[in-house]
Formats: structure tokens, C-alpha cells, sequence
């Protein structure tokens, strides 16, 4: 996996986010403040700047740099804990980047999220589609299936977990306010998750 | 959705170059909110921001007696460390700095990045969650803030502006935040430029309880009622949670679309239920100052005063948003 | 409509209650607002009035520097002449009350009426006609009172409260009106409380130019625009009956429904025209201070100030609706 | 024509303007500020108390109370206008009240809001419905006929001007604002003095 990959996996996700702007949003109406799919839009937008502007040498890089760019212009919730992910992954990440390598780096930025969100799976959050997400790489790598394959199944494990938030109640974030109010809705979060993983299954096929 | 903008992505940029020249006490500069005369030294600094869309709170704020610095985020959209960071570092005088900070997790996350990384600059945090509507348990996020920011940007805001030491300006911060309690309620959603149409659907015969200032949905619905029980709904929530006696500091809010004639006449109920639980309205404010876009409904803030939190709330205060 | 009242019926007189408690400044007796420590012997008294849902106007802008009463009417309906005499007769203090009224025709007639009526207090009477979207001609009941209402108060009330004669706080007053223009955009219309339903259907893609501030229909009806059109359109009709030059006092005035930020967002669009124009903004004001009810929308009030009124603007006030 | 007949008037009016109070405030929704109906129904329930609390002696003294009532209790422009028109019709009836001196004191009246609103008919105000009244008042007296027959002309004289206002551009009060804009609207003060007309000729049958 090299350094192009890296770029284009953020490039993907931009367009995807770009494309689905709108519903991000009105996800985030009905069980928040409706502004997540313009946080990230233009957060993903700002990435793509960096990675055209200062171009990135090593995988590391690119993730160093998309986890910085977020945490500089997405703002909300979201905006520190993408960027974390992002930049936690890259402290994380040897090279040559194996699918191994991927992986752990990979959770080891799950878990950054999970400690600085103070959230756990069935919080209704991100997690609930990143957990799932790093657990099928993880199985991907134990049963030694090719990247392609690998990234398919968590792009697989990460819509699960997005649409398996929809039935919980929110425990944390924005949601949580609305008590049992907040169960029948797709978590916004798990949702723009999904769209990173389905992006990395695109640009490896 | 029609709205006085030029476009849903220039909003918070245009909105604040009308700030600039509206008010030449301020200078803007890079989405940040700073005091013209500042920074003062030995004078502990004041910081802090939030998602736009809650106007005059912050940058409305920002002057003598109140905050040294705002950072305003995008719409309803925490700002970010660099502003944050930027903000801290311009206003340090010395003696430190406060971020007031409301407690969402967007925002916490975002201070506390910004409060790690600023170099040599002492800076303390007071985190304002005041919203009785939410509860504070290991299901939610814990208590919103809402009105009580602006209590909490003006007293301690007083007592910077005496001089005090970072210690004692955070103290008392966080003394208002545990003596204050607010309920909001709303007649209509609001609307965010760039979704374009009302964030949540309410018909006509219903009111949302215990609503944030973000056009968060609220924890109820029920049947629309005269301002009389609008307002001892709102009381009774935060009776419940801190009883009134006293002197106390009551605001009533209005969310941004809702005129001042129904403010007054929501304070007027809310008046009334404080003399029924035989405390005393010693200090009042009625207007739209902790808003949630266009959104018809109000709060209610309300604080039990001592003697100095009475003081430092009547010292004089210049802000574009508060001045006396 | 929801609306934060307990009935329509009674909706002026407990926004009335709401003032009282909040506001230890005023003293309210049969439906008019006082200002508690007058009047002052030898200060010419003040007095304004006209139909409620224009908060703060007038009951906003009693105190010191500005108004010694308002008389509210009914919602949008000219007070009547009892008020109007019960307040010039409590308010005079030996030299003489100046009436301030809006060029409407209940209004004009109401005062007259009054100021007929009053024996021992020598009355005079300005007249304020600021708003240019009304051709002053026979076919019409003359250019509407607005805006500018707000600049004659702040003005004439701070040469009273220097202890200027009856003659010529008449006259500042009367200079302050020739020297003001306004107009105003709507981008809803209102709802009375009594009507239940907007005054005005406007389609989500138009806007009306040129209203009033009674929830009247403006003048023609025009495609939504972004804010920098409007305000050029504003300024356009305010430029081409006054032309804009020198030291301006300008007001981005919200109709009560419409949140600061956009307000801001005009204001930003104004400040650039006045400056394309070789003008100044020398003194601002950016807010919610004559209103419509819960209308969405603006208007732009600008008077040329000289050396005696940027004075008399800046001197000190002290209302529920202007400080400083 | 005696004393009980005046306040029959003025209770009938009472009713009538009670029954129409929303329409005659949508009418004024059109062209003005939607408040005419409650402002009249306001000050008709104040004359009522008037009327009830000080038992008037004579058709001048209901006339005065009356109008005194709605110059107190209405405001706006139809306040002073309508108190005007009785004021000045009660100073200038003589007792005992005939239908020519009614005509003459009615007219009175008329000239009198005429006056304080500057207003001539064609003008789209309540002009435009009182003066033809009074016109048709006038020719009755003259034709000989009698209370009752003249009462009904006069009310449908006042419901002819009223809607005569309809095609009308307005050139006073609030809907000179307007403009051409008024065009295709009944005047609402025009409207409720057709009511009061109404009103006058069912109490005379
Ligand atoms: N404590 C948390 N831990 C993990 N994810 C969280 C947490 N709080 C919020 N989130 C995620 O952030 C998303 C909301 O992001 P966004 O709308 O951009 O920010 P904000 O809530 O500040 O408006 C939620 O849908 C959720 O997935
Ligand atoms: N100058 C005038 N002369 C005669 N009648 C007038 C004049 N101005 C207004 N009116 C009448 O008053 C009516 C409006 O009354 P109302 O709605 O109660 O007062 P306002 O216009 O102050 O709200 C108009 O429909 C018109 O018939
Ligand atoms: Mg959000
Ligand atoms: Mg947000
Ligand atoms: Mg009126
Ligand atoms: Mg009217």
C-alpha cells in the first residue's frame, strides 16, 4: 500500500461526503443540529487542499496531514475525533504499510476516538462503525484474505454498524440529550464512518 | 427559508465583518473576536466560543468587564484549536488565561485540544452546564450549557476586570455555573442556512420541552399553553433541581425569533412564580441574548446571588451586547 | 400561530406587568410607562406613544436621556388620548412637554386630540416621517414614522436632560426628522395576536420592499435576493431621496423575527455602500429596536449628523432598550 | 325618535360590529394593519358600559357617552374619527329629535370626520360609506318619507359606498400606502359604517 492509495482513499471519501452531504445533515436534524454533513464536507475539502498543496511523501503523511486539516477546520465533535483517528493512526503506521500494519494502526486510531470520546460500542456514536470496522480487518488479516477482500469487509462491517445504531439510544454526544427520543435514528457519525470505509474498499479495488 | 445572507458558507465571515464595522471596540481577525485595547497586563484574559448561531453570545460579549476574546465557531459548529489557540495566546496579559467553555462535547473536545497545546500561557477551564432539561448521568453528555454562560461571562468577566488572580476568576466561574439552572422551551425549530429547512417539525398545537440552543429537538412534546404554564413548566424543572430562595438573577431568553413584547410577558409569570416560592427577583434581564437562529420560544436562567456574585454582576460592562 | 401570551386580549397589558417587575427604573400606571424618578423640575418632559408590537419602541426607550413616558396602545393601534394626557400632564415639570409622534393617521389624531385636551402644560409636537418607500404627496397620508422615531427620542431627550428649552428640543427633534431617512424589507410578514394568522401571504421566494411597521404590505413585491442586493436596494431608495454624505448615524434595525446575525450580515453590506458612496459611518447601530411583531426582515435608517448631534447621540442614556 | 332608540342603536351596532369583528379585521389585514375589528368591538363594548353604567336622558347624552367611549377606548384612526362623528352629531341635535333634524345633525357629524381626516369621498375611507348615508338621510327628509323607509336607505346607501370602495385607490389613512396596491380591497372602515347604518335602520323597524 503506498502513498497514493493513502490520497486516494481521502479523495474518495471527499466525493462520497460531498455526494451525500445532504443526508449526513438531515441525519444529524432529527437526533442533533443538523450540521454534520457541512462540518465534514468542508473538513474533507480542507484535505484535500493539504494533500494538493504540501504533497504528502509517505502514507504516514498523508494520514498526519488529513488528521490535522480535520481537527483544523471541522469544528464540532467530529472535527478532534477524525483527526484523531487520522493522526493516531499515523503515529501508529510502519512502513511498508502492510494489510497487518493497516489494521493495528488502523485500531490503534479506533481506540484514540473510543478514550478521547469517552465512548464505548452501543453508545450510538462513530464507534458503533469504526469498532466493526477495525474487528473485521482484524479477522481479515487472522484469516489472510487480500487487501481488496479485507477492505470490502470492513466497508461491509462499518454500514452494518452505522445501520445497527439505529435502534439504540444515544448515550453520548448531541443525541444523548433526547433521551428515548433518540432511538429509530441512524447515527450521523456511523454514517460519515461507513463512507470512509466504503471509499478505502473503492480505491483498493 | 429565506435569510438575510449572502450565502450559506460566507455567513459567520460576512456576519462578522458587519461586527467590525458596526463596533470599533472589536477587532476581527482570523474568525477570532478580540477587545481592541487589549491585551491588559496583569489582567486575567477571558476566552471563549462556540458554534455560531447563538448571537450576541459570545463575540457580542466581548468588551470591558466580560470576555477579552471570542471564537466563534461555524454554525452551531464548535470552533476549532487553531482559534482557540490563537485567541488564548493574543489576550494573555500575564496572568493567565480562562476558556469558558459550554459544556457539548464539540466544544469540549476542541478547548481541550487547544488549552494542551498553547505554550506558556498559564490557562485555567470553567465548564458551564446548566441545562436541568438534560440530565447529568452516565447516559447523556451531562448537562448543556446554555444561559447561564452569559452569567458566567459577566461576572467573572467583573472580577478579572478587578484584578483578580486566575484562581480566584475560574472560583467564582464555577461558583455561578453550580448556583444556576435553566429550561428552554420552543414554538417553532429553527433553521440552519445550509440544511434550508426547519431541523426538526413541530405542527401548531405543540411546543418541544427542555430544548437546546442548537435546534436539538427537546426531551417532550406537549399541547401548546398559555405563557402562564409555559413558564411554571419551565420553573418547575429548575425548582426541582435547585430550589429558589434568595436573591436570585432571572433571565428570561428569547431563542431569536420571538419578539420582546412575549418575553415581557413570559417575565412577568416568571416573576410571579418566584414570589410564590417567597425568593426575590433581586436582578433581572429580559431579551434575546443566548439565541438558537430563528427559533421562536424563550428560557429561563436563573441564579442564585450572594453578595459578591450581586457586586461583580452590577459592575459596569461595555460590550456590544451588554452595557451598563 | 403560537405566540407566548396568555390571551390576546391581554397581551400589552401583562407585557406591561413584565416591564414593571423587570425594570425598577419604571413606574407603570394605567397603561402608561413612566420613568420612576420623574418628572424633573425645569426638563422639558418627553412623551412618545403609539400601537404596541414595535419593542422596545416606546416603552424601551424611557429613562434617563430619552423618553419621561410612552403610551402604549393596543397592539398596532395608536394609544388614545386619555394616556396621552395623563402622561404629558405627569410629566412635565414646569417647562413644557415635547409629543413625539409617529406619522401615522390614528396617531396624529390621538395626540391632537390630547394636546388640545391638556390645560397648564404647554405642548409642542414633532412630527416624525422618515421612511422614503411613501411619496409625501396628496395621495397619501404622508411619509410613515419609523426608524428614525428611535434618533428623535435618543436625540431630543438628551438635549432636554441638558435643560434646553421646550423651543428647542422641538427644534433638534424636527431637525433630527429632516435629516432621517428610512426604509424597510420584509421577508415574512407578521402575525397579530388577535388576527391569528399572517397579515400577508409572501411566498418562500419573495420579499416585500418598502413596508411599513404594521404589518402593512410594502409597495411591490420582488424575487428573494441575497443580502448584499437587498441592502443595496435599501440604500438605494434611502440615497436617492437624501443623498448619503459626510458623518452618518446609520441603523440595521431587525422586525423582530430576524436573528442578530443577519442583521449583521446587512449591516456589513450597508457600511460598504455608505463607504462606495464617499460617506462615513460615524455611529451605529445594529439590533432589534422598532419592530413588527414576529416579522422577519430589516430596515436601514440613516440620519447626516453634525457636531451637535453626534453629541447628543453619544451623551448618556439610560433605558431598558438603549445604554450607555 | 327618543332616548331607548339611540340605545338600541348603539347595542345593535354593538352586535353586528361583534358578529363581523374578524372580517372587518381581515379586511384591514389587506390593506391596513388587521386590527380594525378589535379596535371597534373594543370600543362598541365600552360604549355598551357606558351606555349601562350611566344611564343616558336623552338622545344627546347617548351621543356624547358614545362618542366620548370611543374616542377613550378605541385609538387608531377610527377611534377619533367615529368618536367625532357622534360627538359632533350629539352637539348639534335638537330635541325633540325628528328625522329632518336627525339628517341635519347626522350630516353634522359627517362634515366633522371629513374635517379632522381631510378625507373626501373617493378617498377609500369610512367617508365613502357615511357620506352617501347622510346623502340618502338628506333626500329622504326631503321626499317626505318615513323613519323607517329613510333608515333603510340609508343603510344601503352605506353598503352601496362601501362597496364602492372596492375599485378605489386609497389616498388616505394606512392604505394610501399602498398604493395601486390598495385597488380590489373594501375600505374595513367604510365596511363597519355601513354596520352602523345597518344597525340604525333594523332598529327603527
Ligand atoms: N463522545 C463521542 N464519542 C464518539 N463519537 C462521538 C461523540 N460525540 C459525538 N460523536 C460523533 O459525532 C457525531 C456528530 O458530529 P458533528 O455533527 O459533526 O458534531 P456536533 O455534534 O458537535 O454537531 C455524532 O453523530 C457521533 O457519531
Ligand atoms: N384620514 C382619514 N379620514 C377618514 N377615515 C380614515 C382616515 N384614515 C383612516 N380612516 C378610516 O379608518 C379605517 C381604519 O381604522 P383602524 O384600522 O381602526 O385604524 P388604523 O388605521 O389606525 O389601524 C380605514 O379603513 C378608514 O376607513
Ligand atoms: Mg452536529
Ligand atoms: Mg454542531
Ligand atoms: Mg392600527
Ligand atoms: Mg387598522
Amino acid at each position: 500500500m503506498d502513498t497514493d492509495l493513502f490520497v486516494a482513499w481521502f479523495e474518495e471519501t471527499a466525493r462520497l461526503v460531498r455526494r451525500d452531504r445532504d443526508r449526513l445533515t438531515r441525519l444529524d436534524a432529527a437526533i442533533g443540529d443538523a450540521d454534520h454533513g457541512t462540518n465534514l464536507d468542508r473538513g474533507l475539502t480542507e484535505v484535500r487542499k493539504a494533500l494538493t498543496e504540501w504533497p504528502p511523501e509517505s502514507p504516514v503523511q498523508v494520514l498526519t496531514s488529513a488528521g490535522t486539516a480535520l481537527i483544523r477546520r471541522v469544528g464540532g465533535a467530529s472535527g478532534p475525533l477524525y483527526g484523531s483517528v487520522f493522526r493516531q493512526m499515523g503515529k501508529a503506521l510502519d512502513s511498508p504499510v502492510t494489510l497487518a500494519g493497516f489494521s493495528a494502526a488502523f485500531d490503534e486510531g479506533v481506540v484514540a476516538v473510543e478514550r478521547l470520546g469517552k465512548a464505548a460500542p452501543g453508545d450510538k456514536t462513530m464507534v458503533d462503525a469504526l469498532a466493526p470496522a477495525s474487528r473485521a480487518l482484524a479477522l481479515a488479516v487472522r484469516d489472510g484474505v487480500g487487501v481488496r477482500e479485507a477492505f470490502e469487509q470492513a466497508a461491509r462491517a462499518a454500514a452494518e454498524g452505522a445501520r445497527a445504531t439505529i435502534p439504540m439510544q444515544a448515550r453520548k454526544g448531541r443525541a444523548s440529550y433526547l433521551g428515548e427520543r433518540s432511538i429509530g435514528h441512524e447515527d450521523p457519525g456511523a454514517a460519515s464512518s461507513a463512507l470512509f470505509m466504503a471509499a478505502l474498499a473503492t480505491v483498493a479495488s | 427559508m429565506k435569510k438575510l445572507i449572502n450565502s450559506a458558507d460566507s455567513v459567520v465571515a460576512d456576519a462578522l465583518k458587519g461586527m467590525a464595522a458596526a463596533h470599533p471596540t472589536l477587532r476581527i481577525r482570523d474568525q477570532v473576536v478580540y477587545r481592541a485595547d487589549g491585551p491588559r497586563r496583569g489582567k486575567v484574559g477571558l476566552v471563549s466560543g462556540g458554534g455560531s448561531g447563538h448571537e450576541p453570545l459570545h463575540a457580542g460579549f466581548v468588551g470591558y468587564g466580560m470576555l477579552d476574546a471570542a471564537c466563534p465557531g461555524e454554525i452551531f459548529t464548535s470552533p476549532v484549536p487553531d482559534q482557540i489557540i490563537e485567541a488564548t495566546k493574543a489576550v494573555d496579559g500575564g496572568a493567565g488565561v480562562l476558556h469558558i467553555v459550554k459544556n457539548y462535547t464539540g466544544d469540549v473536545l476542541n478547548f481541550e485540544m487547544a488549552a494542551e497545546l498553547v505554550e506558556d500561557v498559564e490557562v485555567a477551564s470553567v465548564l458551564v452546564d446548566d441545562d436541568v432539561a438534560v440530565q447529568d448521568s452516565l447516559y447523556t453528555a451531562g448537562r448543556r450549557g446554555t444561559g447561564a454562560t452569559l452569567f458566567v461571562e459577566k461576572i467573572a468577566g467583573a472580577l478579572a476586570e478587578e484584578g483578580a488572580p486566575l484562581d480566584d476568576v475560574a472560583a467564582v466561574a464555577g461558583a455561578v455555573d453550580e448556583r444556576s439552572r435553566s429550561f428552554g422551551i420552543a414554538l417553532t425549530s429553527c433553521t440552519t442556512p445550509h440544511a434550508g429547512k426547519p431541523t426538526f417539525d413541530l405542527p401548531e398545537t405543540d411546543v418541544e420541552l427542555g430544548i437546546g440552543i442548537h435546534g436539538e429537538p427537546g426531551r417532550a412534546r406537549v399541547p401548546m399553553a398559555p405563557a402562564r404554564e409555559l413558564a411554571a413548566t419551565a420553573m418547575e424543572a429548575i425548582h426541582g433541581d435547585l430550589p429558589l430562595q434568595g436573591d436570585l438573577l432571572v433571565m428570561v431568553n428569547g431563542m431569536g425569533g420571538t419578539p420582546l413584547m412575549e418575553l415581557y410577558v413570559v417575565f412577568a409569570e416568571v416573576a410571579a412564580y418566584v414570589k410564590g416560592k417567597g425568593a426575590r427577583v433581586s436582578r433581572s434581564l429580559v431579551g434575546n441574548y443566548v439565541t438558537s437562529l430563528d427559533m421562536q420560544g424563550f428560557s429561563v436562567t436563573v441564579c442564585r446571588l450572594d453578595d459578591t456574585l450581586t457586586r461583580l454582576w452590577d459592575a459596569p460592562v461595555d460590550t456590544p451586547g451588554l452595557r451598563w
